[in-house]
């Protein structure tokens, strides 16, 4: 089978990286960085699911097809995030009925 | 005209007995077990529009009550929509051709497969049993809170039928995905491929994607109306308009689900009866996989009038237009696929005429809804009902008819009587647009969809759509009986009898249970009819 | 096309006895599984999707609500199950080398540890629901919650459940997967030609991971710099 | 010929509506015509003629898919623009309207004006003046749909919609429910009567009886004893309503809203939800203590609450 078998330190490493960074995400989060606060906490999140992603799911040694498929997973979930925020972002935009009363008073 | 005799061994007659095709793992036979439970479920809806047209003939709305009613359009549309649109042609004639056509002896995961008919019956009996204990009348949409808080009908068993059914339609969609990339014979490389194929790798592709959205969807709403947990109730803080946004992100797509393989029949027809290529077949098969994208970015044009904001509704407006595109650029392609062609008119070209004729309004038609100013008088009127069904009837179920007719010969190895697959190709035609067509002038008059009754005006119109659903109705029935009467009595169809190229016509009629005795080797492209024809 | 060309190569005959009829050869048949996992997955990234756009959505709706939600949490309980289920993805990965090298033995060793951290992950969620429900911050008819925000913080616990619950049906759905590779294992079925189970179920286990790894900090991480207005 | 086949024309918007109907069925017409007659051609002329007959050998070409995806766009995009520019006139109100508040109800409609009048699945409005719906549902979502003005909006639950038309036609016009909302969905139909001005004025002043709204607005903020905390001098434990409605509003959490109507709505049902600056979070909610027509007099009362000359 093709499979690539990686040594024992690789997988030692990335849970040590995990681990560093789980401690990291607690501690960041009992630190006051205003409206960074959920940025850093989800990028912290993304950058151990890659680490779990390329190395102890293997992607990194596998074919294009599959990074293909998984990166087109997490596209079509920007997808339905993105377009859907496109409506409760911009809701406020149009103040509803405000701005015609006001002139009638 | 050479006669033919059937073949002394077939997957229909490998082995006998009801075991033999329940626990069976071929491709075919699990297409045929769709076949007959999808069309159970055609007739099962059909059925209920019957009674849908029949209530409508009047204004005063006195043939059945208004909440029977109510029940009747929702049960049409979810057994429609679920039950026969989405697995008609994927896994029927998908199910039996792309092994066939690809070179393979069966699909990557044939005991999935067949998991996957299971799960489709279990979904089928859960709806079922909510129609037979009283009906769901939330329409096809569940939109909430009237899902959720309002009605008291058998919402939460008609929502799992749909959550169970999802997940026969995501593993049909990869076991096409899985099948397509690895399964190809030597020398198929991808733009060999049948552009039914291609039709269905896109197909798959949403099938994949957006089917568990939905499933999660209709999961929030059973625990919302279970147990009152507020995500889409605005009493509890919730909104109601999130809902629609994930109903919608997979139920446009869906729409594609219904269409793209449908437009992978129309494209075999048209080379085949033409004796010629596919004009343009990169720009069909890229159109495909445009269309399976694009579809993900326009749902929101279902909601320009609920309440979302008026900036996001430009956004997908814009993305509604791109998206008819690709499919126009189909259209143009199989038109001119026609050109300096040698047309052979039999019955699947004329559902393949009908089917672009019908999806050529009811994709126009679509730009009206699409247009930000327009839709709003229309929407949710009988505009959008006449629009949907052009594209679903029209498209999809024209496209299902000619994909039978086509391939029917391959399947049970015998020939249908072709003048009356003509006549019933007319009536369908003559009776569509007699129900259909007067939907639309309706809708623009501003009869809202869902009404039970209505002002007396709008009956002259009501009553021509109710007579063109009667003869819509014939002309389903029509190829019911004598597909059956083929199985029999038809003529023995040779292994080839439209002298159409591909893999799957290279087989004997019916085919073996393994496809090919020896794996083949493809050295052409697809659709070569210029090196002359063979028929038989 | 790179991905046919081996089975018009190894159609051999003597199958590996796990190779399938249909296809040509074992390459084949463990490359389409890879790949159909792989779609499978997808197919899960879409369904939690659905959740976590809800979770998006009211987070921004109602930021006060998700903080005062969110400190109910127990972020010791919920922090040791980060280490402990990151650690069955450690186990998990190991199981998956030894049967690429197979050791079916081994195998089965890190098999088990994987359920067993598997199976504190869910003791320690249980003790949390338990909480929850002592204290009717379970969404539903009994839900009582003091303060301005009871709505909204129930639709914050509303979405805990029902993620945290889901998750939890996927290991219980995984202890049924892995418990299959554990007695295959046992049985000295894999060796370095065939282990694609193996593989396939660390996938499935290491996706669940990934799940936790946002629903961690999404759930428990949300605002404890402010305690309460 | 077409005449048949439209509703009244009884709206401004309803001639542009028209237009860009007239101007898309002609393109429909136009593409299926072309493509339906170009396969009856192609059929007859490039008919088999022998059982072995095929097709010339032709491949495609890119310049016409380059045509074929290139004109569609171009058409696509100019009726974007044209339908987005009338969307737009749609849904945002001129600065000048007749304010109305309706309710929906399964199954009726309920109009609140706001010198008094209430009515049930009847609207009266005058002509040529531009009228402002402020919508809300008691329990699902509805819609009003009027076909001859072109518009029509969901009425949803738990916030407000608007919609705005201006009549130009006097006469009586279908007023449809046209989001399913159950049993009687298609018996939650009205009418609206267009009136002329000074009949209109006539109608306004017939049975008048229990004020304003605003004024019943004022009752229920004194009766639900709002009034306690949010007197006019300021100096209660709220903060003083005059001249906040439109007003920008600093909030507790640094931000800043502007107090709308669906603003005002939730400071009433979900007070600590936009918290103004510098108050303490407790005020209760008022969920379930006051209905929806209520909410409209006291939306309607606190617009009323113009800024007092001196402060």
């Amino acid at each position: 089978m093709s499979g690539h078998v990686s040594p024992k330190s690789m997988y030692f490493t990335i849970f040590g990286a995990l681990m560093f960074f789980t401690a990291l995400t607690v501690g960041v989060a009992f630190v006051d960085l205003g409206v960074l606060n959920f940025p850093v906490a989800l990028g912290i999140a993304i950058t151990k699911a890659t680490l779990v992603i390329l190395f102890f799911m293997h992607v990194i040694h596998s074919s294009r097809l599959t990074k293909l498929i998984v990166a087109t997973g997490f596209f079509f979930l920007l997808v339905l995030f993105g377009l859907t925020l496109t409506d409760y972002l911009s809701r406020g935009w149009m103040p509803n009925g405000a701005k015609a009363t006001q002139i009638d008073y | 005209m050479t006669t033919f005799e059937l073949p002394r061994d077939h997957y229909l007659n490998g082995r006998y007995g009801l075991r033999s095709w329940l626990l069976t793992k071929d491709h075919k036979r699990i297409a045929l077990l769709y076949l007959m439970s999808v069309t159970a479920f055609f007739f099962l809806g059909g059925f209920f529009a019957v009674l849908i047209r029949m209530e409508l003939a009047t204004p005063a709305g006195e043939m059945v009550a208004s909440d029977t009613y109510n029940k009747l359009f929702t049960m049409h549309g979810v057994v429609m929509v679920f039950f026969f649109l989405i697995p008609s042609i994927p896994a029927i004639l998908g199910n039996f051709f792309i092994p066939i056509m690809i070179g393979a002896k069966d699909l990557a995961f044939p005991k999935l497969n067949l998991l996957s008919w299971y799960i489709y019956v279990i979904g089928g009996v859960f709806t079922l049993w909510a129609i037979i204990v009283g009906g769901v009348d939330t329409g096809w949409t569940f939109y909430t809170p009237y899902s959720t808080a309002a009605s008291n009908t058998n919402v939460l068993p008609t929502g799992i039928g749909i959550f169970i059914t999802g997940f026969s339609s995501i593993l049909t969609g990869l076991n096409f995905i899985v099948t397509i990339h690895r399964m190809r014979a030597p020398g198929l490389t991808w733009f060999r491929l049948p552009l039914f194929v291609w039709a269905h790798y896109a197909t798959s592709i949403i099938q994949i994607l957006g089917t568990p959205v939905v499933a999660i969807t209709v999961l929030m709403l059973a625990l919302e109306r279970g147990f009152g947990i507020g995500i889409f109730d605005p009493k509890l803080g919730g909104d109601p308009v999130l809902f629609q946004h994930l109903f919608w992100f997979y139920s446009h797509p869906a729409v594609y689900i219904m269409i793209l393989p449908s437009m992978g029949v129309v494209s075999e027809v048209v080379a085949c009866f033409s004796r010629k290529r596919v004009f343009g077949y990169s720009f069909i098969a890229f159109s495909s996989l445009a269309i399976a994208v694009f579809g993900f970015l326009v749902w929101a044009h279902h909601m320009f009038v609920s309440g979302i904001s008026p900036y996001a509704a430009m956004v997908f407006s814009f993305l509604s237009f791109a998206v008819a595109i690709p499919s126009a650029v189909k259209v143009f392609n199989w038109t001119a696929t026609l050109y300096k062609g040698a047309i052979w008119i039999q019955s699947p070209l004329l559902f393949v005429f009908g089917f672009i004729g019908l999806f050529t309004i009811g994709g126009l038609t679509g730009l009206f809804l699409a247009a930000l100013g327009l839709d709003v008088h229309v929407h949710d009127t009988y505009f959008v009902v006449a629009h949907f069904h052009y594209i679903m009837v029209g498209g999809a179920i024209m496209g299902y008819l000619a994909g039978l007719h086509f391939y029917w010969p391959k399947m049970f190895g015998r020939m249908y009587p072709e003048a009356w697959a003509k006549f019933a190709a007319l009536v369908v035609f003559i009776g569509f647009n007699l129900t259909f067509l007067p939907q639309f002038v309706l809708g623009y008059l501003g009869m809202p969809r869902r009404y039970h009754a209505y002002p007396p005006e709008f009956q002259v119109l009501n009553v021509m759509s109710s007579a063109g659903a009667t003869i819509l109705a014939v002309g389903y029935l029509i190829p019911m009986i004598y597909f059956i009467w083929s199985l029999r009595y038809g003529k023995p169809s040779g292994p080839n009898p439209w002298g159409a190229t591909g893999l799957d016509w290279s087989t004997q009629s019916p085919p073996l249970t393994e496809n090919f005795l020896v794996t083949p080797i493809v050295t052409e492209e697809p659709y070569d009819y210029a090196k002359g024809v063979h028929v038989g | 096309m790179a991905d046919t060309s081996a089975s018009a190569k190894d159609s051999v005959h003597g199958h590996h006895p796990a190779q399938q009829h249909h296809f040509e050869s074992m390459v084949q048949q463990q490359e389409s599984v890879t790949l159909g996992m792989w779609l499978f997955l997808v197919t899960e990234i879409m369904f939690f999707g659905g959740l976590f756009l809800a979770y998006l959505l009211y987070r921004l709706w109602y930021p006060a609500a998700w903080a005062e939600g969110s400190r109910e949490l127990d972020i010791v309980l919920g922090s040791i199950n980060t280490v402990v289920l990151i650690g069955s993805s450690l186990t998990m990965a190991f199981a998956v080398r030894t049967a690429q090298l197979g050791q079916n033995k081994a195998t089965v060793n890190w098999l088990i540890l994987t359920m067993l951290l598997g199976l504190v992950f869910l003791v320690i969620k249980g003790f949390e629901y338990a909480h929850k429900f002592e204290m009717h911050h379970v969404p539903g008819p009994n839900f009582e919650f003091e303060g301005p925000y009871a709505a909204q913080v129930q639709i914050f616990l509303s979405l805990y459940f029902v993620m945290t619950g889901l998750h939890a049906l996927h290991m219980l759905i995984g202890f049924g997967l892995l418990s299959v590779i554990a007695w295959m294992a046992h049985k000295k079925r894999f060796s370095p030609e065939w282990y694609s189970p193996v593989e396939m179920a660390g996938l499935y286990w290491h996706f669940v991971d990934i799940v936790w790894i946002f629903l961690f900090p999404l759930l428990y991480l949300v605002d404890r710099v402010h305690h309460g207005a | 010929m077409f005449s048949a086949m439209l509703p009244e024309q009884a709206s401004s918007v309803a001639p542009q509506v028209d237009a860009l109907y007239y101007f898309l069925i002609a393109l429909t017409i136009f593409f299926g015509g072309l493509i339906a007659i170009l396969i009856v051609l192609f059929a007859v002329k490039y008919r088999r003629r022998h059982a072995s007959d095929v097709g010339a050998d032709i491949h495609g070409s890119v310049p016409l898919e380059i045509i074929w995806t290139a004109i569609p766009f171009v058409i696509a995009m100019f009726v974007f623009v044209w339908s987005t520019s009338i969307f737009f006139t749609i849904v945002r109100p001129p600065d000048e309207t007749l304010e109305i508040y309706a309710v929906g109800k399964r199954w009726m409609w309920k109009f609140q004006h706001i010198d008094g009048q209430r009515e049930i699945n009847e609207l009266h409005v005058p002509v040529n003046r531009a009228v402002k719906l402020t919508m809300s549902s008691e329990d699902v979502i509805h819609d009003v749909f009027v076909p001859a003005f072109r518009v029509k909006a969901d009425v949803i639950p738990g916030r407000y919609t608007t919609l705005w038309f201006k009549p130009t036609v006097p006469g009586e016009y279908h007023l449809f429910c046209a989001e399913y909302c159950g049993t009687k969905h298609s018996g939650m139909v009205g009418k609206v009567i267009v009136m002329e001005s000074h009949a209109y004025e006539e109608w306004l002043s017939g049975g008048l009886s229990e004020g304003s709204l605003a004024v019943r607005g004022q009752q229920l903020f004194q009766d639900l004893a709002c009034i306690s905390c949010h007197p006019a001098d300021g100096s209660g434990r709220g903060p003083r309503l005059q001249g906040v409605f439109g007003s920008e509003i600093a909030l507790s959490n640094g931000t800043t809203v502007l107090a709308d109507d669906n603003y005002i709505r939730e400071s009433i049902l979900n007070p600590q939800a936009k918290l103004v600056a510098g108050y303490q979070p407790q005020m209760p909610t008022f969920q379930g203590l006051v209905n929806e027509e209520g909410l409209m007099a006291l939306l309607e009362y606190v617009k009323s609450l113009r800024k007092p000359a001196t402060p």
